[in-house]
């Protein structure tokens, strides 16, 4: 404020002192809901200001602050510093459980990697959509694996690591049989039917081609 | 706003009191109520509300109101119910204390009345420091580029292994046990077909294989599509008969083709 | 900064050293248009953080700029100083015209608050409209406060923080001439003698606890 003093000794037509210039700025740039240039701030000031130069102070008055200076096209902008742009988020984590379609998937996957959406589907009865599988690749929990040898050549689905992790398995080769979902009462509590074996209950997962290929990548 | 008018009557001189009074009939309608004009009043008296003569109000409002009367103005009742209170307050003040009467004395109802013009002089002034006071959005300023707090949301998907193998359980149980139970999964009814069709039959202006409706999920399980084929074939039957619709078949087991019929 | 040192020794999991607070705050203020208070402060930031002490800092490195942190009831927030409002015309918001009735009635709720209408009533001698009530509760300047512990249990109305921030108070106890009113007996419930009541409905107040519970909240 020392130099307030040496200022009303001079003219009253003078230029504001270039701290009083540097308020005169902060209060515009805080306040202006866009950019200021230079010529903007200039027609505002007091006559002879030059904020050119109490921008220089300003700038580095905020240097290393919460909120920065910038400079936006021609113009000059108060912004907030970007490593506190978190403070500026609020995240919320919501968990929603998995789709029926996914989990189905996603079972299949499991059971029967590595295959294709066309096995998939042929196994579900019903069309894999597009956005069902995106998910599970999004999620992590299956990727692409190797080229079938067949007409085509069509991509195969495998699980992840991350899925292993998330399901506390070591290996797909530790999901049980349907024999052993029985058993733990995990399926359908409908009665079999009397007499009838249950043709190719626990086989599927022994006789089935993609077995052998279990994580061959 | 009638300040002014006062300014040469210094003293209680009854000729300007009329003069004020019908002034002030003239503005009956800009005074909040009976509180207001005797705030107004009192400013002749030009002393501190503190010291003001309660009595020569009294009498000042007792004017304005008599005035008012024979101008044939119509007051509202609460200015007549305050000039009663008045008349009531001066006889009270004029006439000597009775030490038989009850309730409170002239003095009281008189300091009382001060006490309430004083006070709605005070928040007056305070109405008119405060909108004097620099005020947000006119002397100073928030900032013109808030950022708001942007709220995130990350959806986490989660399944147990449970949900896996159970999962899983259904899928290749679904069919083994079909013969057994009622489950009529397999079955595209022809109700459902026909309001499945219905719902299509609009887009379909060129002939169209009829295949092409089987509704999504019956066209893999031979037993599905078996039920959905015949349960599509039967409900087309029923479009051509409500004119809705034309079938046509080249040849034996060509396919049937279905076009809407505008 | 010797406080960041003694900071840095400590765990990993501790509050950010005073400095780094201190530019979160100002962040945080920068980016909001409405006063925040410690409470919403601290929950964005890092555990541990306390606004109230960076606050301190902060307002004292604002102290004579173009920007001022201010205080606004319970909370905090960047203004512009007075001064420079001139510059800011393009800015500036044209508030509504507030009708007389409006302003009297706001300033009775602000110097007696908690006040119900009865109250307001027989301090301006006349009865208070539906619509003045509702212009100030649209504006944000009164809202409703607790009800008053006399017979009816009127509503009472009290000033807002909107209210605050708009004329520039840090709290209702700073409001222009409040002590002088308060010695002047002028703010006091006085019941009319006899239970004579000009506006007739004086009684309400009688025997109100009224005046002690001026500024509780």
């Amino acid at each position: 404020m020392s130099q307030d003093q040496e200022n009303t000794e001079q003219s009253l037509f003078d230029a504001p002192p270039i701290a009083e210039q540097e308020r005169m700025i902060e209060a515009m740039l805080f306040a202006s809901a866009t950019p200021l240039d230079t010529r903007e701030m200039a027609a505002r000031m007091p006559h002879g200001s030059d904020p050119s130069e109490a921008l220089v102070h300003l700038r580095k008055r905020y240097e290393g602050r919460g909120v920065n200076l910038v400079r936006v096209g021609d113009g000059w902008a108060m912004r907030t510093a970007p490593d506190l742009g978190y403070l500026m988020r609020r995240e919320m984590v919501e968990t929603r459980k998995l789709s029926r379609a996914a989990i189905e998937t996603l079972a299949i996957i499991a059971y029967h990697q590595p295959v294709t959406r066309a096995e998939i589907e042929e196994i579900r009865g019903v069309s894999v959509s597009r956005g069902t599988v995106d998910q599970l690749l999004e999620m992590e929990w299956i990727r692409f694996g190797r080229r079938k040898m067949t007409p085509g050549r069509p991509v195969t689905f495998v699980v992840t690591e991350s899925f292993l992790d998330h399901f506390g398995l070591e290996s797909a080769r530790d999901l049980p049989g349907l024999k052993e979902l029985r058993a733990a009462g995990l399926l359908d509590n409908r009665p079999p039917p009397g007499g009838l074996s249950l043709a190719g209950e626990g086989d599927d997962d022994e006789g089935a081609p993609g077995q052998n290929e279990l994580f061959e990548d | 706003m009638a300040e002014d008018e006062f300014d040469d009557g210094a003293r209680p001189v009854a000729l300007a009191d009329r003069l004020a009074a019908e002034a002030l009939i003239v503005d009956v309608d800009g005074f909040e109520g009976p509180l207001d004009l005797l705030l107004t009043l009192s400013r002749t008296q030009k002393v501190d509300l503190r010291r003001i003569s309660i009595l020569h109000l009294a009498r000042q409002y007792l004017a304005f109101v008599e005035r008012a009367k024979a101008l044939r103005l119509e007051l509202a009742a609460d200015y007549l119910v305050m000039a009663a209170w008045l008349a009531f307050l001066k006889s009270r003040l004029l006439l000597p204390p009775d030490p038989s009467e009850e309730g409170p004395s002239g003095a009281d109802l008189a300091a009382h009345l001060a006490f309430q013009l004083e006070r709605l002089q005070a928040m007056r002034d305070c109405a008119a420091r405060l909108m004097g006071r620099d005020r947000l959005g006119r002397d100073f300023f928030a900032r013109g580029l808030p950022e708001d707090v942007t709220r995130r949301r990350e959806t986490r998907y989660t399944a147990t292994l449970l949900d896996l193998m159970q999962a899983y359980a259904r899928i290749r149980t679904r069919d083994e046990f079909r013969p057994y139970v009622m489950d009529r999964d397999a079955i595209f009814t022809m109700e459902q077909a026909l309001e499945h069709l219905r719902g299509l039959i609009g887009f379909a202006g060129t002939w169209t294989d009829i295949a092409t409706y089987l509704p999504e999920g019956f066209t893999v399980d031979p037993a599905r599509r078996r039920s959905a084929t015949a349960s599509t074939f039967a409900a087309a039957l029923e479009l051509v008969k409500e004119g809705r619709a034309e079938l046509r078949q080249a040849e034996i087991f060509a396919p049937v083709e279905l076009r809407r019929k505008d």
